[in-house]
């Protein structure tokens, strides 16, 4: 460890040269597909809210053809510096922007002779990646203490029952919210007793309470809240909010600052968690517990008990997180409705690197490749709607497959912390 | 010690259920004597207790002289849409002409073969099954249980048609027609906008007829109304039935592009709409399928108006035909002219639909009746 | 030999050992002898480190705990018949649980519990007892019944497997579901499409273009986390979405829609494609029979071949593999392949057993079933074909139970998570039924 | 500060791990705590320090009985402990690692990093024993981690500080450093107690020697009086053979071939630097060093297992850079891992099975891929005897053999069999001594029989005592090699990277 050099020339070599070849396969790609429409042809962009807002920003309409061909040009451009000297430490995030100019060529193409509204992307992408955003909080918190959640999922669609059931017998949005966090602590208890307490395989008890979860919440829909509905699945709703003049802001305004507490609560609870695992004794503490859980005992730190205070914490963001999909998204349960998103969730905490921030970030990818979808769908573009739907999975894996590889998680992550 | 975390696993889940037990009980009182009473409630119960009575050698066996049986497609009976609607004719039946009733709800496709030979097995006068998807299974059975009499909904038999099989199908362009003519006089801003779950026929159908509506009044008023969402070909789906909040994102999205009246043909992903619309402020949408107004009240005020497929009353129909023994195989065509299909009145918003709108509509049923009127997207 | 005091009798065993002159060449009889002879002091020896060992070995085992199929085996390590059975049993009692307070007469009578408790208990007693009996009917008796347990348990048994195989090779593969769409829909392709073929070709066909398809589909994931260590549940499961979106995308194509139809059903299956019912009427197939076949093939190739020794090996100890000269990276890759493959068969088997025509949602959850197949099976082949038909039973009966009683399916689905949670965390169950520890002995068992 | 153990037992499932031990440490002693592997001293200290609950027994500090449910409670009582294997979190800071558990915080719970610094930084110069506090802990060499333990027990206030085997991971002249701070802290009036098996470092340091074997405690020595082997036939139980005989070696032909190697780990940053060397039949090459300067990355390459960054390694005359792992052992290569719990077996297997994990797939053990299990079982039945391994039977799971055990088994397999080559890496860690003596004899023996071995060792007594030449690694880089004899204080300075002359003039 301490004869630690540069990397070897030939390897760094080899490295610009993927980079190099991938940003000229996207050049062609530009070049080839998304220049070739008829000429004259300009696509327009949206930048009002559309329920409208202070200033009024005029529309972006663009021709697509000089547009997509100067994007090419600036990939064309970084693909020679990646061949020739390369970018060193700043490779990955040159990839990330030819990535980005990619997309936007392809969406200026998607909409070619029609308008986009760039303001319903980006609400889209906030709004889709605030539950993936809270469950993979869940994530982070119980990795960063060795405890692998795999049951996001289940805690996500617990919540969102939990928030529906409470919220229409209490008649209040604020009490559904606090039976959706009861929900995921719930199943974040059972996760660490399960986990902790008896030392099951932590994949395997994640797995096992998803389908629990899962189980359990389409029988009751079933068989209670399906034969009543207004009786027990009709939630008072959070309204949506905005923030006096923040939210007259153009683009950001509408995009950033009109959304329900719940949305709101995302920005916070992203920012407090990453404060408070990084900036405090208690963060300190829980990642010395998922690092070296011996070496945290030694100095006196109770493991087991910060384990099971962290998944349980963790059980309240997903909490959250679930109950966004009765509270805020729609106004009623239907069964297994997160969708699959509590492992998209996963896949983002661990393409953010297991931090809050990088999390979220992840999170706005997956969301941004759902409303992408979503966009593509309606322009008229030959590819079947269908297919455009399998973007985030598609993306997912891909950001997986090439990332993932080179994390670190948490040294003592999925290992039972025994002490005797 | 060593107890205490399971029992605690176990009075955890032992609450969620206690929790959704005691919200139940409040509306009654101690009264109940005989569980008899409680004839409004769920008419489950009845079967669930008769199930149950079966089991019991003392107790009295089947009394009810007419039994019909519902087989759901995967959507379930509590959809408040497709297989909900038929639920309700099954429902009224029940109450007006004092017959037993009984549903099985199919997970999958893998279920619709055993859930059929559950209900012949069962002794069901009627089955109804409800889908194309259950097309081939009602087939198969009708043809092996000659004596046993079925309906499907929303389903036609490509050559043959057997003389025990009810097929029961709707023309909802044509109502679908109406709604969009609706939409695009009522739009502020002149873009509508529909979505749908499946781009399957039974659902792009209802788009079609929204799609040649709204061009029909572009046309009659030179306006320039731009649906969203549907070309007549490929458009916005969300890919099921059942993911209301793609539903509200797809809503959103739709909104953010300036439409105001929009039109979701995807079951309950419909109510993802309802609440973008609630949190959005502005623009109405079209339920299909039933009365949103009655089957989505907390909605009521967003409903511009409802693309109706009685299925309820075709499912009534069927069932009173049997009873009469008046059934007869083949198919039911559901349209404007019969009622099978029309358009829901305007409820809360009889001021914002113009009224030159309200006024054309008796003229346009009676045009497409006619066939004065095409409903076919691809003539406008 | 040992006629002496304790302390020198250390000796021999010491210096038997330290004749490094005999190691290579063999005297084995004097060495027998020895070896013999110092019996007591080994056990003695062993005693004084024993302690040590103990703790390295708890170490050990932690640090070993890096794969999935590793912990999962220490996770059943132990576990007896027993607890397999007391799981089930306090899964129906919870299952009971939960009947009850879903069921509204027992909710309705539970109002007055104080004023009437018998009323409750009667009327939870005949809500239970209804369901239970239904779904034991629906599931055992008579042939019809039988045939239908059969019929849901033949995919069970397959996706089951697919779900087995990798975890012993400590992979977690939730790709059952979309690699039982890929098989399925390529198997039903191929019967529908090819027209005109004998039997004794068509359905072999069929069948073998089911399994590669499946195989490729379990393939992906498992280079995936070969090359790149892209965790395979997160791309598996990524995986069912896409070939479920796909799967619809291909039904609306004219390539596999019926003629003159639109509806997302493709066209029917070539009777030549079809796998034989055994008699008229019932549903089971020779897919059972299939199913059956590959447990034993799957049986050989896990507990008796070269390449389960090396899956095994890899699935409990990558890096000893690796130093043994094993290949880690090829196993994942093998089981995840073997894995898809059996998953695929179970799609084929479906679409060309039951189903007769691919539909959108043929796979129905059978994929993710076979985890928790898998998961009662304890990775084990016997165990997941005996999983595979309790749990195809419980699917059979609860159809009945639905159709009598109006207790919804999913109930099913309840006691199956309910089964697995104990017998995930088998500590709950001796913790419930205070069974002691087996102590050494019960940690002494492969798995 | 005066400890006083009384009685204390503990037994694990099956086992006693300490019979009714006695023990006292007075105000201002250095006791050392002498005993085998496996001898009970870890789970004593761990029992003192809170992380094990006593069964019996009384602890008293100062004559008041206490009890430590937690380390916690130990550290509040005054005792810190440097554990074996470092208590350290190696993505957090010199700081961060030192204060955890006792951090100081500003409102909302946020920790003061810039205090914490400050303070470390203090206390290392206080204690003289220097240390950047805000580098990471993962990027330090073993000794300042070890330093970094100390100043933890040392921030704590310690007043009995335990040291457990600290000296295996050090360079000799480290040793010397060490047990000038333990002489402080013993001057400042702080109690020790110095845990280690080797014998000479407890005459170098101790007041006093207390023996512990079988978890009993055997005797106490002063350690002016005791001499060196009445120590370890106290320690052992038996008189021990402290030299091991060894013919010389008989030199034949080359079989390992190193040119110019260079070998990246993971990360593709070079951690082995252009070694050249060449190791022949008929004799043990050591490669000494302290742990982490790049053997390991080496002895990877040489077998197989790591690809080779640059230069070439061959055996017996072939180049092995195209050669997969399976076909270099295939090919004459026995490695016995240096971790072989990791590495070396795998826990659940049988001991039968882990016997044929290198050659599963060959005969006989397998024909046309179907396992053999006759063979497989006859195979096994044969090297327990040969190799002496302790087992009740051969289907007993190689997890429940004591660590003299499992290394024999890993030993009996890969010296089963027609190998050129031998790698052994660290094959005496962590093992009784009888163990030890065996497979040092059996390391001779392979050469005898005209195999090249190379034996990776930190033990430079073990290096002493069987190697014919060695070479020393420092940071990745390799000197030598040396014939034997070289004398233990010139191998010291060049695994602290010393220049090779004048090493050997100053260590002569």
């Amino acid at each position: 460890m301490s004869a630690v050099t540069l990397q070897a020339p030939e390897e760094l070599a080899r490295r610009n040269r993927r980079f190099g070849i991938f940003s000229l396969a996207c050049a062609a790609v530009m070049l080839g597909v998304f220049a070739t429409v008829p000429a004259g042809s300009q696509a327009t962009f949206i930048l009002n809210d559309a329920r409208g807002q202070a200033i009024d920003i005029p529309l972006l309409v663009v021709s697509v053809t000089p547009a997509v061909i100067v994007m090419a040009v600036i990939v064309l451009a970084i693909a020679g510096v990646q061949f020739t000297r390369g970018f060193g430490r700043r490779s990955v995030v040159m990839t990330g922007v030819v990535a980005m100019l990619l997309v936007a060529a392809f969406l200026t193409w998607a909409a070619t002779d029609s308008a986009v509204s760039l303001i319903a992307l980006l609400r889209g992408t906030i709004r889709s990646a605030t539950p993936i955003a809270f469950g993979a909080m869940a994530g982070v918190l119980g990795e960063r203490a060795g405890v692998i959640n795999i049951a996001i999922e289940g805690q996500l669609v617990s919540g969102a029952f939990a928030a529906a059931l409470t919220s229409t017998l209490f008649a209040s949005a604020w009490i559904g919210l606090g039976g959706g966090i009861l929900a995921g602590m719930l199943i974040g208890a059972m996760l660490a007793v399960l986990t902790i307490k008896f030392r099951a395989d932590q994949i395997v008890s994640g797995v096992v309470l998803w389908v629990l979860a899962v189980g359990t919440t389409s029988f009751l829909t079933t068989q209670v809240l399906g034969r009543d509905a207004a009786a027990y699945n009709t939630p008072v709703r959070f309204p949506s909010l905005e923030i006096p003049l923040l939210s007259q802001i153009p683009i950001i305004g509408p995009v950033l600052f009109r959304h329900t507490i719940i949305g709101f609560l995302m920005f916070i609870g992203v920012g407090a968690l990453s404060y408070a695992l990084f900036q405090t004794r208690w963060g300190l503490r829980l990642r010395s517990v998922g690092e070296h859980p011996r070496a945290a005992d030694t100095v006196g730190i109770n493991v087991l008990a910060t384990r099971y205070k962290a998944v349980i914490l963790g059980g309240a963001f997903a909490g959250v997180g679930g109950a966004w999909f009765t509270l805020d998204a729609t106004g009623q349960f239907s069964r297994e409705m997160s969708g699959g998103r509590g492992f998209i969730a996963l896949a983002a905490m661990l393409v953010g690197r297991h931090s809050p921030i990088g999390a979220f970030g992840a999170a706005l990818l997956f969301g941004f490749a759902t409303g992408l979808a979503t966009t593509v769908q309606r322009l008229p573009v030959p590819i079947p709607s269908t297919l455009m739907l399998t973007a985030p999975y598609v993306i997912t894996i891909l950001v997986v497959a090439g990332l993932v590889g080179r994390l670190r998680p948490p040294a003592a992550v999925g290992k039972p912390y025994i002490k005797e | 010690m060593r107890m205490r975390p399971s029992r605690a696993l176990a009075v955890a889940l032992a609450g969620a259920l206690v929790l959704a037990a005691c919200a139940d009980a409040p509306d009654e009182e101690v009264v109940d004597e005989e569980p008899e009473e409680e004839v409004e409630e769920e008419p489950e119960e009845e079967v669930d207790e008769d199930a149950v009575e079966e089991d019991e050698p003392e107790e009295e066996v089947e009394e009810a002289d007419f039994l019909a049986c519902q087989i759901t497609d995967t959507g379930g009976v509590d959809d408040r849409s497709f297989n909900q609607t038929v639920w309700e004719g099954f429902q009224q039946a029940e109450e007006e002409l004092g017959i037993e009733i009984a549903v099985l709800e199919s997970e999958s496709e893998a279920d619709f073969d055993p859930n059929i030979r559950a209900f012949i097995d069962r002794g069901c006068d009627l089955i109804v099954t409800v889908g194309f998807l259950l097309g081939d299974a009602t087939a198969e059975a009708a043809e092996a249980n000659p004596d046993q009499l079925f309906a499907i909904v929303d389903f036609a038999f490509e050559d043959e048609t057997y003389d025990n099989v009810r097929e029961i199908l709707f023309e909802t362009d044509e109502a679908g027609f109406l709604a969009g003519y609706v939409a695009a006089g009522t739009s502020e801003s002149g873009i509508i906008g529909t979505y749908g779950g499946i781009n399957i026929p039974t659902v792009s159908i209802f788009m079609d007829g929204y799609l040649a509506g709204a061009e029909y009044y572009n046309e009659e008023h030179g306006a320039d109304v731009v649906v969203e969402g549907w070309d007549g070909q490929d458009g916005l789906f969300t890919g099921d039935f059942e993911s209301q909040d793609e539903g509200r994102r797809v809503t959103d999205s739709l909104l953010e592009q300036g439409a105001d009246v929009i039109m979701p043909v995807a079951g309950p992903v419909g109510l993802g709409t309802a609440t973008a619309l609630e949190d959005f402020g502005e623009g109405l949408m079209i339920w299909v399928d039933t009365d949103g107004y009655v089957s989505a009240p907390e909605f009521g005020d967003l409903m511009l108006t409802s693309v109706l497929k009685r299925m309820d009353v075709a499912s009534f129909t069927v069932i009173e035909e049997v009873i009469n023994d008046e059934f007869e195989g083949g198919l039911f065509l559901g349209d404007l002219e019969n009622e099978g299909v029309g358009i829901a009145p305007f409820h809360d918003h009889e001021d914002t639909v113009p009224d030159e709108v309200k006024d054309a509509i008796d003229d346009l049923r009676q045009g497409i009746i006619d066939g004065e009127i095409s409903v076919d997207p691809a003539d406008y | 030999m040992s006629d002496d005091t304790p302390r020198p009798e250390d000796e021999p065993s010491s210096e038997g050992a330290s004749g490094p002159e005999q190691s290579g060449t063999s005297d084995s009889p004097e060495r027998l002898e020895t070896a013999t002879s110092t019996l007591e002091a080994d056990e003695i020896e062993d005693e004084e480190v024993r302690a040590a060992r103990e703790r390295e070995r708890q170490e050990v085992s932690v640090e070993l705990g890096a794969t999935v199929g590793q912990r999962f085996v220490q996770a059943v390590t132990g576990k007896s018949l027993v607890v397999t059975l007391l799981s089930i049993f306090s899964a129906l009692v919870i299952g009971a649980l939960i009947i009850a307070f879903s069921d509204e007469p027992t909710r309705e009578a539970l109002a007055y519990l104080t004023a009437r408790p018998s009323d409750t208990l009667v009327s939870a007693w005949a809500a239970i007892s209804g369901a239970y009996a239904s779904m034991f009917r629906g599931a055992f008796a008579g042939p019809g019944p039988i045939s239908e347990t059969l019929v849901a348990a033949t995919p069970l048994i397959l996706t089951g497997l697919a779900v087995a195989v990798p975890l012993r090779t400590g992979l977690f593969n939730i790709g059952g579901e979309g690699q039982m769409v890929a098989g399925g829909t390529v198997a039903g392709f191929l019967g529908f499409w090819l027209v005109g073929l004998p039997f004794v070709i068509h359905l072999p066909l069929a069948l073998l273009a089911g399994a590669l398809a499946g195989a490729l589909y379990g393939w992906i994931p498992g280079i995936l986390k070969a090359r790149t260590g892209a965790h395979e549940v997160i791309s598996t499961i990524m995986l069912n979405n896409i070939a479920l979106l796909v799967l619809t995308f291909a039904l609306s194509t004219e390539l596999f829609r019926r003629v003159d139809r639109v509806d997302p059903i493709s066209k029917s299956i070539q009777d030549s494609a079809m796998l034989p019912q055994f008699a008229e009427g019932f549903r089971v197939n020779v897919g059972l029979l299939l199913a059956l076949a590959l447990a034993a093939v799957i049986f050989w190739m896990m507990e008796r071949s070269t390449v389960g020794f090396e899956l095994n090996a890899v699935g409990l100890n990558p890096n000893a593999a690796a130093t043994a000269g094993m290949s880690p990276g090829r196993s994942i890759v093998t089981a995840m392949t073997t894995g898809g493959m059996l998953a695929g068969v179970a799609g084929a088997t479906v679409v060309l057993g039951v189903q007769g025509r691919i539909t959108d949602g043929f796979s129905a959850g059978l994929g993710f079933e076979g985890i928790t197949v898998a998961l009662l099976g304890r990775g084990g082949v016997g165990g997941t074909v005996a999983a595979g038909l309790l749990f195809g039973s419980m699917r059979s009966g609860g159809r009945l139970m639905q159709a009598e009683t109006g207790i919804a399916l999913d109930l099913v689905l309840v006691l199956q998570g309910l089964i697995i949670v104990f017998i995930a965390a088998p500590g709950l169950v001796r913790a419930i039924y205070r069974i002691k520890t087996d102590g050494l002995a019960g940690q002494i068992s492969k798995g | 500060m005066r400890l006083e153990l009384e009685g204390i037992t503990k037994r694990f499932p099956g086992v006693v791990a300490n019979d009714h031990v006695d023990l006292v440490v007075e105000e201002g002693e250095v006791h050392g705590l002498l005993g085998e592997n496996g001898a009970g001293k870890s789970t004593l200290m761990n029992i003192l320090y809170g992380l094990y609950g006593a069964d019996e027994g009384e602890i008293r500090i100062d004559g008041q009985p206490v009890v430590f449910n937690d380390p916690g409670e130990a550290i509040d009582a005054g005792i810190g402990m440097v554990h074996q294997h470092f208590m350290l979190v190696p993505v957090f800071t010199v700081a961060e690692n030192i204060v955890l558990g006792v951090e100081q915080v500003s409102g909302l719970g946020k920790l003061d990093r810039a205090r914490a610094s400050e303070q470390v930084r203090e206390l290392a110069e206080r204690s003289g024993l220097p240390v950047d506090p805000d580098a990471k802990v993962e990027d330090l060499p073993v000794g300042i981690q070890q330093r970094v333990e100390i100043l933890k027990a040392l921030y704590r206030d310690a007043n009995l500080l335990i040291l457990d085997e600290p000296t295996a991971v050090l360079t000799p002249q480290e040793t010397d450093d060490l047990f000038e701070a333990i002489a402080s802290f013993r001057d400042e009036g702080r109690s020790v107690v110095f845990i280690s098996h080797k014998l000479r470092e407890h005459r170098a340091v101790a007041d006093r020697i207390s023996v512990l074997r079988r978890g009993s405690i055997v005797g106490t020595a002063d350690p002016n009086e005791a001499s060196e082997q009445d120590l370890a036939n106290l320690m052992v139980g038996r008189p021990v053979a402290l030299v091991v005989d060894k013919p010389p070696a008989n030199r034949q032909e080359a079989v390992l071939e190193l040119e110019g190697l260079h070998v990246a780990n993971a990360l593709g940053a070079t951690v082995v630097h252009d070694i050249d060397l060449q190791v022949d039949r008929g004799e043990i090459v050591a490669v000494a060093g302290v742990e982490g300067n790049g053997q390991s990355p080496l002895v990877e390459a040489i077998t197989g297992l790591r690809e080779i960054q640059h230069g070439t390694v061959s055996i017996g005359g072939r180049s092995i850079a195209e050669l997969t792992r399976k076909q270099v052992l295939r090919g004459g290569v026995g490695h016995v891992p240096e971790d072989r719990g990791r590495d070396g077996l795998i826990a659940q297997f049988s001991i039968a099975e882990n016997l044929v994990i290198n050659q599963w797939d060959m005969e006989p053990f397998a024909k046309r891929r179907s396992l053999q299990f006759k063979a497989i079982s006859e195979h096994a039945k044969r090297l327990v005897d040969l190799y002496d391994i302790r087992t009740p039977s051969i289907t007993t799971p190689a997890s429940s053999l004591s660590g003299g055990n499992q290394q024999k088994l890993v030993i009996a397999r890969e010296f089963d069999q027609p190998i050129d080559l031998l790698v052994a890496s660290q094959p005496t860690r962590g093992i009784d001594v009888g163990s030890i003596e065996f497979i040092h004899k059996q390391l001779i023996a392979k050469r005898d029989e005209g195999t090249a071995v190379v034996l990776v060792s930190s033990e430079l007594d073990e290096i002493l005592a069987i190697a014919d030449r060695v070479v020393v690694m420092f940071q990745g880089r390799a000197v030598g090699p040396f014939d034997m004899p070289v004398s233990k204080e010139a191998l010291g300075l060049m695994m602290a990277g010393a220049d090779p002359a004048e090493a050997m003039a100053k260590g002569a």
